[in-house]
């Protein structure tokens, strides 16, 4: 069947966009990602280290014909940075995606919907492609789309929290009311995180802590791309409903009857 | 001689010079980077037409690992 | 990896049992067990139709080199009505394998601790390899073990029910007691639920309805196959812990200063 | 002839009636069943060896779909 | 003890706020809210029925030396609505209280965190109380006590569902983040449901609909009075912790032992 | 309303039962429990201390014209020592009430169902009036009513673990199919976790850790006591449905329109 | 003769009129109301001064139960 | 001179000796107790009756604080 994910018009066979932060080392971000199968990966924009100009650049263990790079504003805390960072990125990337993130405050990671809408608007209308990382709000989800974000991408739970999707009904409302695709971002800790997201109906997750810091993260790679693929399946076959009460799922009827 | 501030950090260097120069004076030879100049981002094909005078900031960035 | 479910000293690699209960076709029941790539599937015993003799038996639409039969004493009310089914069912399939269900009230099709514990004494006495259906009762599970039973078949919640694991505290302490493969029953709907149960170290899943009465049998019988195959994957990846507060999966450090 | 029960049925027949005979008489072929004289598993084995007398009871069964 | 809950420098005894919408008849309003114990009421603003000039007035069923009234912007889909209305409920009521509702979409009948902010800043710029209704956001439940809000209002779940507080984990960090008071308001259905809010350390609570439209208001009143004092009262009492494991109630030593 | 807790034919007005292990003091033990309000106590049988005579017994703290006083079998693993303890407490208390606590394993303090189920038989045979604490079977609940036990005691969640009422589904069952009163036993910490199992329609729960060890143990024994007059209320009360979608507590129409 | 726009619906009036007379002879005797004249919110204290001309609109208001 | 196990622990006695005696001898005054004699519990009205002989085992309780 053809299922592709469609973000600005490019289509992906993947639904697991991953990290890249947080590995132990290049070699098991590499062999992870290249498990987990994911075809869009985030990068963050910081300061070239002047001391140390040798570092090889992450750029440089992917072969870019294979991946569509998505930079993030990670660690802007208002509208004013997120932009000033997006034009940044588009420089070091050569790409117009960008993936918005405005944290105000350290603590709980929790991105700011004000500061959030006014970076994407702006950033919209200088032609970026972007996919606002949000608290699962369905009203500001819904007015990011009208301003022309590329995806909503609504938070399970927080950042590296590992609780898993904590705001599924919020969720649900997001993507019934979306004509974009809806990426759950943040907090995912397992792959059958991943499935209920995506048995929800949603387009696609977004993975980074849980298979980095995973004690084997390229078996954890490969257990999300199974998850992702397990939940888009059951989305597309049609689940059971819930009851209150159980049905056999042996006949009731022709039981033998034991001597009396 | 000029005083920049280079990724929040204040650098001698000679000057007024050049920006594609200075960079490469400084070492830096990778092109997946990004340059801002007093809080203004220049684009790859603009950073030959900067030049650097005393007191100017600059940002130098590269992708790093994120989420 | 060598990762393979052992019962009764029987290898199998795939951690999916699957039901032949309420399918609206034996095409699709067939088609979608193929799906699920499952080894183990469950048949009821019923009295045969003297009015339909022609009827085709289940059994032949299976090669039986491939799977292994468990017959179920389903509709059993007491401990003698299922082990008068389970010697008839040794007859029927030739197989001393038994999923032992003592099920008194049909409304909430929940099992009796008591009399399941008597059928399987009874039959694991006679030699059988005893697989209880159980309510998710940790002290019981261990007695279980403890007169020889094969595995013990927690429930996530009543048969049918479609309402997922709702037991998985209880299933974590059966689970960390267990010397036994734990094999969590009834009341899956999703691949997630599956996967949350391998995750927490639970051997196997069994299936039936939500494969069953899916829209689309075999494609949700493929994707509990994945399911399982990533909370398998994730248990043996080691997952992350669970945290209060976030952490940044960014690096905090070298953000670049808009100009001020 | 003899009354027999079967599968909670009444049902008549020529008797006393070998069981195996029966089987065959009321047309069952199949062979993945198992049958129950008066609450008795009967093995495939010794099914020729039982005589049904009026009054007997029997359980005939086969698998079917279940979870 | 005195613990009083200080709203504007005003002290109530009460942490239970009540609606006056959706009661059956005015006398089930009055009877309820006097079971409650309430002493804030909120209203809403509405036109005036000109073909049924001679309609008792609300206000004329409440003596208003016990109560405060709290009249609502509940219909506002925008900034400009809600401080409009806000206005003319300042001639009606003669307070300068006011909830701020701004819910653009009726289905979910969830809060705009922009339009909402917006509206709370023109309001307490020209000296309103202003107690915002909000979506469970800490990042703009933050922001809203940084322009001068008297407390924050941030939802359970929504209005009218009967869903109870979905949202605890982030109303948790809104209470600890939090110098003016919070109050959980819509979704409440039983007082478990307060109890569970003032039990976390919110202020107070806000309810509705569960008292109006409940069999007997009167009786859920009272309930919901007491259910509002527990929780505070365990608040202050200092919970235990929870645990993974049991924790004998009684001794584990000195059981008698039994002939052996 | 007369609305009184009648258990073997006793009535009480008070659905709070508390138990007396654990506390501090006996002054704080003495101080809480008249705060709770309750009317039956439980207290455990264990050997005098032949090298501490002195000690005042706990039995005279209390005004047993104004409790009823509950023996436990705690610390009973088999049915045998839980029938001796009976018949100690018997002597000892001079009340042939006794609360069955069968646990074989220390570690999650969970219940046998078979044992308990024996020695209810045995004690109710012997003319006992027995509540039998039990995990949340439905099943054993029924059969434990079947035999003549005077209430049935499931679980919440494992004794001492603080975690609340994790068994409310199975718990609803239980009453649906009760005919004796339904207590809801172990795990309770706060009073929202005493009004769900009220508001479930269970008819009373036990008390012990969550009161004995509060910072205040005076106070959260009123908070209780408020939290189960609050949640008996409230079922009494029938409260709202739960709905998908939320619904306006404000009129729709009406509302004043800015100018345009 | 005026036509005005009353809570969004057409009125005829004698006019030009006086607000607070206006309100006096549709038969608003309650005080707990608010009015809106062509949007602007009314205070009580300046309801006489206002007068109501040709085309203008009002929103009258008051409390009603709400939550 | 007899030995008992009383609470698990062996005790020295004069005896044979009747229990009720017993139990004041060794300073139990409180009356809220019960006592097994060898694994039966004696009802307060025959403790009198029994009689304690060497090797017999008792268990003396109390109620104590428990949930």
């Amino acid at each position: 069947m053809d299922d592709k994910l469609v973000i600005a018009d490019k289509e992906f066979d993947s639904r697991l966009m991953v990290g890249t932060g947080r590995h132990r080392s290049n070699e098991e971000m590499v062999e992870s990602i290249e498990a987990s199968g994911a075809e869009i990966i985030t990068v963050a924009i910081r300061r070239l280290d002047l001391d140390n100009l040798e570092e090889k650049n992450i750029l440089d263990y992917f072969n870019w014909d294979e991946y569509t790079i998505l930079p993030n504003t990670a660690g802007c805390k208002t509208a004013d940075e997120a932009v000033f960072t997006a034009h940044l990125a588009r420089e070091v990337t050569g790409s117009d995606w960008v993936k918005v993130e405005v944290i105000p405050y350290p603590e709980y990671l929790l991105p700011d919907p004000r500061g959030t809408y006014d970076a994407c608007k702006r950033l919209v209308d200088e032609g970026f492609v972007v996919l606002p990382y949000i608290h699962a709000d369905p009203v500001l989800a819904k007015h990011l789309e009208e301003i022309g974000c590329a995806t909503v991408m609504p938070l399970g739970s927080a950042i590296g929290s590992g609780q898993g999707v904590q705001t599924l009904d919020e969720i649900r409302i997001i993507i019934r009311q979306s004509t974009v695709p809806v990426v759950v971002d943040a907090g995912l800790a397992v792959p059958s995180d991943a499935s209920v997201a995506l048995e929800a109906g949603a387009d696609a997750v977004l993975v980074n802590t849980a298979i980095a810091q995973a004690e084997d993260p390229a078996g954890m790679g490969e257990a999300f791309k199974l998850g992702v693929q397990a939940g888009r399946m059951a989305y597309n076959a049609g689940r059971i409903a819930r009851r209150a009460t159980g049905v056999p799922s042996s006949p009731a009827e022709g039981v033998a009857a034991t001597a009396s | 001689m000029i005083t920049l501030t280079v990724n929040g950090k204040p650098r001698e260097a000679e000057g007024p010079v050049n920006l594609k120069r200075y960079l490469v004076d400084i070492g830096i030879t990778q092109t997946a980077i990004a340059v801002a100049h007093n809080g203004t981002v220049i684009p790859r094909t603009e950073i030959e037409s900067v030049t650097l005078e005393d007191g100017d900031s600059l940002e130098i960035v590269r992708a790093v690992g994120g989420g």
